[in-house]
């Protein structure tokens, strides 16, 4: 009796040990952003406040994301060039995000979603997950039906998706 | 002590028990699923940033204006402007510089060459004799750079009339006017007689009779001897057996001036009532009754498609010619062209416009340089020459054949083409240096219509040239998708002597909404609207 | 009498006649290859898709939804001789029962396997429990055939533990009979579970309000065709069992299943039958008088397209329906062992026929006026698919024959 | 704020030109037809139908009817059968949703579907090299293996809200959204518009005399009217499966 609670025991605890341990190592790839951008040394240095200062809405209310280089040039004289960075809160091709209706119609500041990115000392680095291919770091569609259903904001899925 | 196989059995036991309480199996199935929404090897659109911008469509030469979606550098879509309405393949035509029948590489009889052999050749063949220009959509800046050319070469320039031009050319020949100055005016005429001009599908520009159609004003008769699309609209279809067509022309025009029920005046056609009903089969009192319609439900206008004359002559008794909604003489108008089928004398070498149809077949034992975008096949071209797709090039767009108004406009490039395509201008140039770049001639005619003051300029809203500071305003306003629109057609600008009845000729057939489509290639989209509705054939000669 | 390898022959009942290893190899050899067939026909679809098939975007059900319906319900016969045997005691029956589980769980089990391959993306499919639509039919069927192909998968296993050679394991000796003593419940979840998706498949078309001709009223959320169908799955259920003993002893030539069984079978299945003809009948009269013209479509226009013409509601109904009723219940024609599995195959025949009728008809049949009546005829990848499951489902049940005392073998 | 946006196609105007097919196609990434693939495995989410009244010689007509998904409102077919909730009809503007990443491909809801206006995608999508540079940002391509439909140009509607969004503004300028097929039209046969604002044109056209839906008996509540002149075309209404007259396509 004892020997079969022993043997089962084993079992579990490698089990238990592999799922929750070896399994999330294995499953994400780690990729090395072009540049190791810090957000905070440039907050503290540039005196960009605002996110919104670099990360801006274009006119037609579309997101800009990843500034171009022409936002680094006035503080590097020397050419940032183009860059391919790595975004980690990319959503897939199938999701419509609009920040403008975020930002400007909920009001939503950027750290309810992005938390303290903005503040973080040093790049996160980018995690793939090898099966998907998502970033890890990526808001899944849970997160978004929580907000949503907490304020109340009902949408379909091409409200969403697209 | 040694493992029994209940040891192993009760480890995994506890192994899945334990596999269980573990992220691993869920994690796995959602992202199975989720790969599944990802599989990477379906191709993702741009993540770029959309601009709309103006342009206007030069794949036939109505020049119809267009709102295009652009995202880094490539169309992704292509909507109608303000002033125009679109043919079924413009809506695809921003995936035709991608299609697999796309000119990329000089060739020579069949094998790849490069620039500088065609250049060499073409050169040569300068040297040693006249050569042809072919072109079949006047008036642009490219097509006076290639005039210029054959006149300082000592060749010729040519052109190939659209089917509306075509069915223009009597009036042109009995008034001495150019064809391609004179035009349609449809927008003030009532009533439409068209022998088999397919005017609801693609005769002209697609937006323009069709939207006079269906606000009900236009009273369409179609006389043709099967139901087209158009006679299936039209308010009357008149089946007539093909070739009887001029029978009844007559039979319409004596009528109409015996009964004195128009206002023109000219000689009783030889042919009576009688032997038009005979030879359409129509009952003479329906030939009567059509005639006073004609007379009563005016302005009316009659269209003989294929520009037989003795269809034509019908306006004389309708009394349509150089009237308000009939046959007008625009103000600008244009230069009288030799056309190609009038084309003879010996040429040494031939250059062929990237907008001539395939199956214009140059004289036989000239070299042949042919200019395309896309290979219709069996061409007898001892040289193809890839061209600027669409909206590959900056080009303007004259007057749309059969216009009652000259037009003006730019067509921004805004599709970036492949390396290695020229335009038969900037070709041109490299052969005779002294030849004016399309840049500079786009610059003379902006100067020009700035000049003249009159007209005015089609946009977002409406605009008079007049109230223009300097030439550049106005071209920046025609380079962004602005239409200059010239003044009314003067009322009796076009005199037509009458000499005497014509004998019928030879009906021709009509060609449908693909006739004018220049590339002799479909857009994939439009392929589908072939097969999977039951909308029509293929058109013929076109590689789908 | 027994000869064969020693390794065979051990896992052989005792005292049971098998044939040699040789010949049953030979046996199985064909049916292994028709399996391997399906496999890749199978393989061919989940890889390069469905285009492999020849269904359209019109015929977007076809060959396999067709079998699926009709093989899930020959294999009501699981479910409802565990019911007639636990439940209602009739004790005569259980000869016949083990066969019932095997063939049920074959049944269901490749019915699953071609849903997987029928379906665009079946790495999706646990997606129907994650976010389940109460209001589909197809929810319904996919949570109650699950779970009932668990509920099969318990009763088969104590049948694979009575192995002699498996029962030296003494876990699985004690395994089997704890498992052994809750199979009367699990018969009885069976039954509750069965008659749900049984129904369901039959609502899967009679809920389609866009097609008339299977359209049907019915009570609160169920359509008449969920109650035929459940009729008439057990209805064919037994009579498939008779044919599947006719068979085993055609193959073994070994007597397994006595006619007073088999006649036991027949008059059950041949009571349901009636009973299933007649509620067909006026199902069919109200949808002809009532559902029908009420959203305007003259019931007699659907059977104007050859081969589904008028004939074909005769044949269903009468030829298929009537008929078998009366073999089986006709004492006279039922004490003759030929007349009576004639009955019970055409039974089953009736119940194939029924299925086309509303999986492949529904289809082919105009809606607007102003479409056409088309045709669909399978791709080769669709009968291979198929054919692989039947070759399964022999191999299956023949291992099992060879190997455990089906039959209550000393 | 809700709206119910539908349309009503006036086929006295449709000459069957076939620019909404090839508009639609276009905004919707739809792939071009695979060599293999037959007129009935293609994806049309516009589909114009020709079709005749019938008579011979000069009395003979043909009529074209643009064919969509219908947004059918009341016991939407397609919505009562989705397993998975992979269809549903949106709160705010009537649309019946079809989400493709959701659906598992089991066709279901194509055999609900009276109007043959669901699609499966049964082929990869594919392009000629460098096509893929064409398509439209702002819908994702549906994969091989499940359904598809007529999603009233949903890019479009998302265009639309962000633009006002980024305006300040809560509701849509109705001029920024305009489905593909409406816009393409050269004659104004297809209108669209708010069915549930009576100061909308669209939704009143959709209650004059003229105006009729396909298979309006089944109770599904179509949002896509017609209207026509022609008795014999509004009869087209009516199911009649006698009739027989569609043009076979060839292919």
């Amino acid at each position: 009796m004892t020997r079969i609670s022993l043997t089962f025991g084993l079992g579990l605890a490698t089990a238990l040990a592999a799922g929750w341990f070896a399994f999330p190592y294995a499953l994400y790839v780690r990729r090395a952003e072009p540049l190791d951008f810090r957000h905070k040394a440039h907050a503290e240095k540039s005196g960009v406040s605002q996110c919104t200062d670099c990360h801006a809405l274009r006119d037609d209310g579309s997101f800009a994301g990843i500034p171009q280089a022409d936002v680094c040039a006035p503080c590097h004289n020397e050419s940032m060039g183009k860059r391919n960075w790595l975004v980690n809160f990319r959503q897939p091709a199938n999701v419509w995000f609009s920040h403008a209706i975020h930002m400007r119609r909920a009001k939503l500041d950027c750290a309810t979603c992005h938390g303290p990115y903005g503040e973080s000392a040093q790049p996160v680095a980018y995690q793939q997950d090898r099966i998907s291919g998502y970033s890890r770091q990526v808001m899944d569609m849970n997160t978004c039906e929580k907000c949503h259903r907490e304020r109340k904001v009902e949408v379909g899925c091409l409200g969403c998706h697209k | 002590m040694e493992l029994t196989r209940r040891d192993l059995l009760t480890w995994g036991g506890g192994a899945t028990a334990g596999l269980l309480l573990t992220p691993l199996p869920w994690k796995v199935l959602d992202d199975t699923s989720k790969w599944t929404q990802n599989w990477p090897w379906i191709p993702q659109p741009s993540r770029a940033p959309i601009e709309v911008k103006r342009s206007f469509c030069t794949l036939c030469p109505n020049g119809c204006d267009l709102r295009v979606r652009v995202a880094s550098g490539t169309p992704v879509g292509v909507s109608p402007g303000p002033q125009s309405a679109l043919c079924p393949l413009a809506f695809g035509a921003h995936q035709l510089n991608w299609h697999p029948g796309r000119l990329r590489q000089v060739s020579h009889l069949g094998k790849a060459a490069s620039w500088n052999d065609a250049l060499a050749a073409f050169r040569k063949a300068a040297v040693e004799g006249p050569i042809a220009v072919v072109d079949a959509y006047p008036r642009r800046a490219g097509s006076s750079v290639m005039e210029n050319f054959a006149r300082r070469q000592g060749g010729t320039y040519c052109i190939i009339l659209s089917a509306e031009e075509r069915s223009l050319a009597p009036y042109a020949a009995w008034s001495g006017a150019p064809v391609t100055s004179l035009g349609y005016d449809f927008e003030h005429a009532r009533t439409i007689l068209s022998f088999g001009a397919p005017l609801l599908d693609g005769w002209g520009a697609p937006g323009r009779v069709p939207r006079l159609w269906s606000t009900g004003a236009l009273k369409l008769i179609q006389v043709e001897p099967s139901l087209s699309r158009t006679a299936n609209a039209a308010w009357r279809w008149i089946q007539v057996p093909s070739g009887s067509e001029a029978a009844l022309a007559a039979g319409l025009a004596r009528v109409l001036l015996e009964e004195h029920i128009s206002p023109a005046r000219a000689p009783l056609p030889p042919t009576t009532v009688a032997e038009a009903a005979a030879q359409t089969g129509i009952a003479e009192e329906t030939i009567r009754e059509l005639a006073r319609t004609l007379a009563a439900h005016g302005p009316a206008v009659a269209i003989a498609a294929d520009g037989d004359p003795a269809v034509a002559v019908l306006n004389f008794a309708v009394g349509s010619i150089g009237a308000r909604g009939g046959i007008v003489r625009r103000r600008e108008g244009g230069p009288s062209y030799l056309t190609a089928d009038n084309l003879n004398g010996h040429f040494r070498a031939v250059l062929i416009d990237a907008t001539v149809p395939w199956d214009f077949a140059p004289q036989a034992d000239a070299e042949v340089f042919r200019f395309a975008a896309w290979n219709g096949g069996g061409s007898r071209a001892h040289w193809l020459l890839p061209a600027p797709g669409f909206l590959e090039e900056l080009t303007d767009v004259p007057t749309a054949p059969g216009s009652a108004v000259d037009t003006y406009a730019i067509a921004a490039n805004l599709s970036t083409p492949p390396a290695d395509v020229r335009s038969p201008a900037g070709f041109l140039a490299q052969v005779d240096s002294a030849l004016p770049s399309v840049e500079d001639i786009i610059h003379a005619r902006c100067r020009e219509l700035f000049r003249t003051h009159t007209g005015a300029l089609q946009g977002e809203e409406t605009v008079p040239v007049s109230r223009f500071a300097a030439p550049e305003r106005l071209e920046e306003a025609l380079r962004t998708g602005s239409v200059w629109v010239a003044g009314p057609p003067r009322s009796g600008g076009l005199r037509c002597r009458f000499e005497q009845w014509p004998q019928p000729t030879a009906p021709r057939a009509t060609a449908d909404w693909t006739a004018t489509w220049v590339p002799p290639v479909l857009p994939p989209l439009a392929v589908k609207l072939y097969r999977e509705s039951s909308l029509r054939e293929p058109p013929a000669g076109r590689s789908i | 009498m027994a000869s064969g390898t020693w390794a065979d022959i051990r896992w052989i009942p005792r005292g049971a006649e098998r044939t040699s290893t040789g010949r049953f190899a030979l046996w199985l050899a064909p049916w292994a290859a028709l399996l391997a067939l399906g496999v890749y026909a199978g393989w061919l679809c989940l890889y390069y898709g469905l285009n492999q098939t020849n269904m359209d975007n019109r015929f977007a059900f076809g060959l396999w939804i067709f079998l699926d319906l009709s093989i899930i319900a020959l294999g009501a016969g699981a479910f409802f001789t565990g019911f007639l045997v636990y439940i209602l005691r009739r004790t005569e029956l259980k000869p016949i029962l083990n066969t019932a589980v095997i063939v049920g769980f074959i049944c269901y089990s490749g019915a699953v396997a071609v849903l997987m391959v029928d379906v665009g993306q079946p790495l999706r499919a646990w997606f129907t429990f994650v976010h389940p639509n109460v209001h589909s039919m197809l929810t319904e069927i996919s949570f109650c055939i699950t779970c009932y192909l668990i509920v099969l998968t318990m009763e088969y296993i104590p049948l694979i533990l009575r192995n002699h050679e498996l029962q030296k394991v003494p876990s699985f000796l004690i395994l089997e009979h704890r498992m052994h003593n809750i199979v009367p419940v699990l018969a009885g979840v069976g039954t509750f579970l069965s008659f749900f998706h049984q129904g369901s498949l039959g609502g899967l078309y009679g809920v389609l309000r866009g097609r008339p001709f299977a359209f049907r009223e019915g009570f609160s959320i169920w359509p008449s065709t969920f109650f035929l169908f459940v009729l008439s799955a057990i209805a064919a259920g037994p009579s498939f069992l008779m044919l599947i003993a006719a068979a085993v002893e055609k193959v073994t030539g070994r007597p397994v299943a006595k006619h007073e069984l088999l006649r036991r079978l027949g008059f059950i299945s041949g009571v349901l039958l009636a009973a299933y003809v007649a509620a067909k009948s006026i199902d069919t009269l109200i949808w002809l008088n009532v559902t029908s013209p009420s959203v305007g479509f003259a019931p007699w226009e659907y059977y104007q397209f050859a081969p589904f013409g008028k004939a074909l509601l005769f044949v269903e109904i009468v030829i298929f329906g009537l008929l078998p009723a009366l073999l089986l219940l006709y004492p006279r024609t039922a004490a003759k062992r030929g007349w009576l599995l004639t009955g019970a195959a055409m039974a089953c025949g009736g119940i194939l026929v029924n299925r086309l009728v509303l999986t492949v008809q529904t289809l082919a049949l105009p809606t607007l006026a102003f479409d056409e009546f088309l045709r669909y005829f399978p791709s080769w990848q669709e009968f291979a698919t198929f054919g692989g499951v039947i070759a399964y489902g022999v191999i299956l049940y023949s291992l099992s024959y060879r190997y455990l005392p089906l039959f209550g073998d000393k | 704020m809700s709206a119910r946006y539908g349309m009503v196609i006036d086929l006295d105007r449709c000459t069957g030109c076939g620019a909404c097919m090839v508009a639609c196609a276009a905004e919707n990434n739809v792939p071009a037809l695979p060599p293999k693939a037959t007129d009935r495995t293609g994806i049309t989410p516009m589909l114009v139908h020709k079709v005749s009244n019938g008579q011979e010689g000069a009395e003979f007509r043909e009529a074209f009817i643009p064919v969509t998904c219908m947004q059918c409102e009341h016991e939407t077919p397609c919505v009562a059968v989705c397993p998975q909730q992979a269809v549903q009809v949106d709160p705010a503007t009537g649309i019946v949703m079809q989400m493709p990443q959701r659906c598992l491909g089991c066709r279901y809801c194509m055999t609900a579907c009276p109007y043959h206006a669901r699609y499966f995608n049964w082929w990869d999508p594919a392009w000629p090299p460098g096509m893929e540079k064409t398509l439209n940002p702002g819908v994702s391509v549906r994969m091989r293996g499940v359904v598809e439909k007529c999603n009233g140009c949903h890019a479009r509607l998302h265009a639309a809200q962000e633009k006002a969004a980024a305006a300040g503004n809560r509701e849509i300028d109705p001029r920024d959204y305009r489905p593909a097929c409406a816009e393409a039209c050269a004659t104004g046969a297809i209108q669209f518009g708010n069915l549930a604002d009576e100061s909308d044109p669209v939704s009143q056209a959709a209650h004059s005399t003229n105006a009729f839906r396909l298979l309006e008996r089944l109770g599904t509540e179509p949002k896509i009217f017609y209207t026509s002149d022609r008795p014999w075309v509004r009869q087209l209404a009516e199911p009649h499966p006698a009739r027989g007259d569609k043009e076979v396509k060839h292919g």
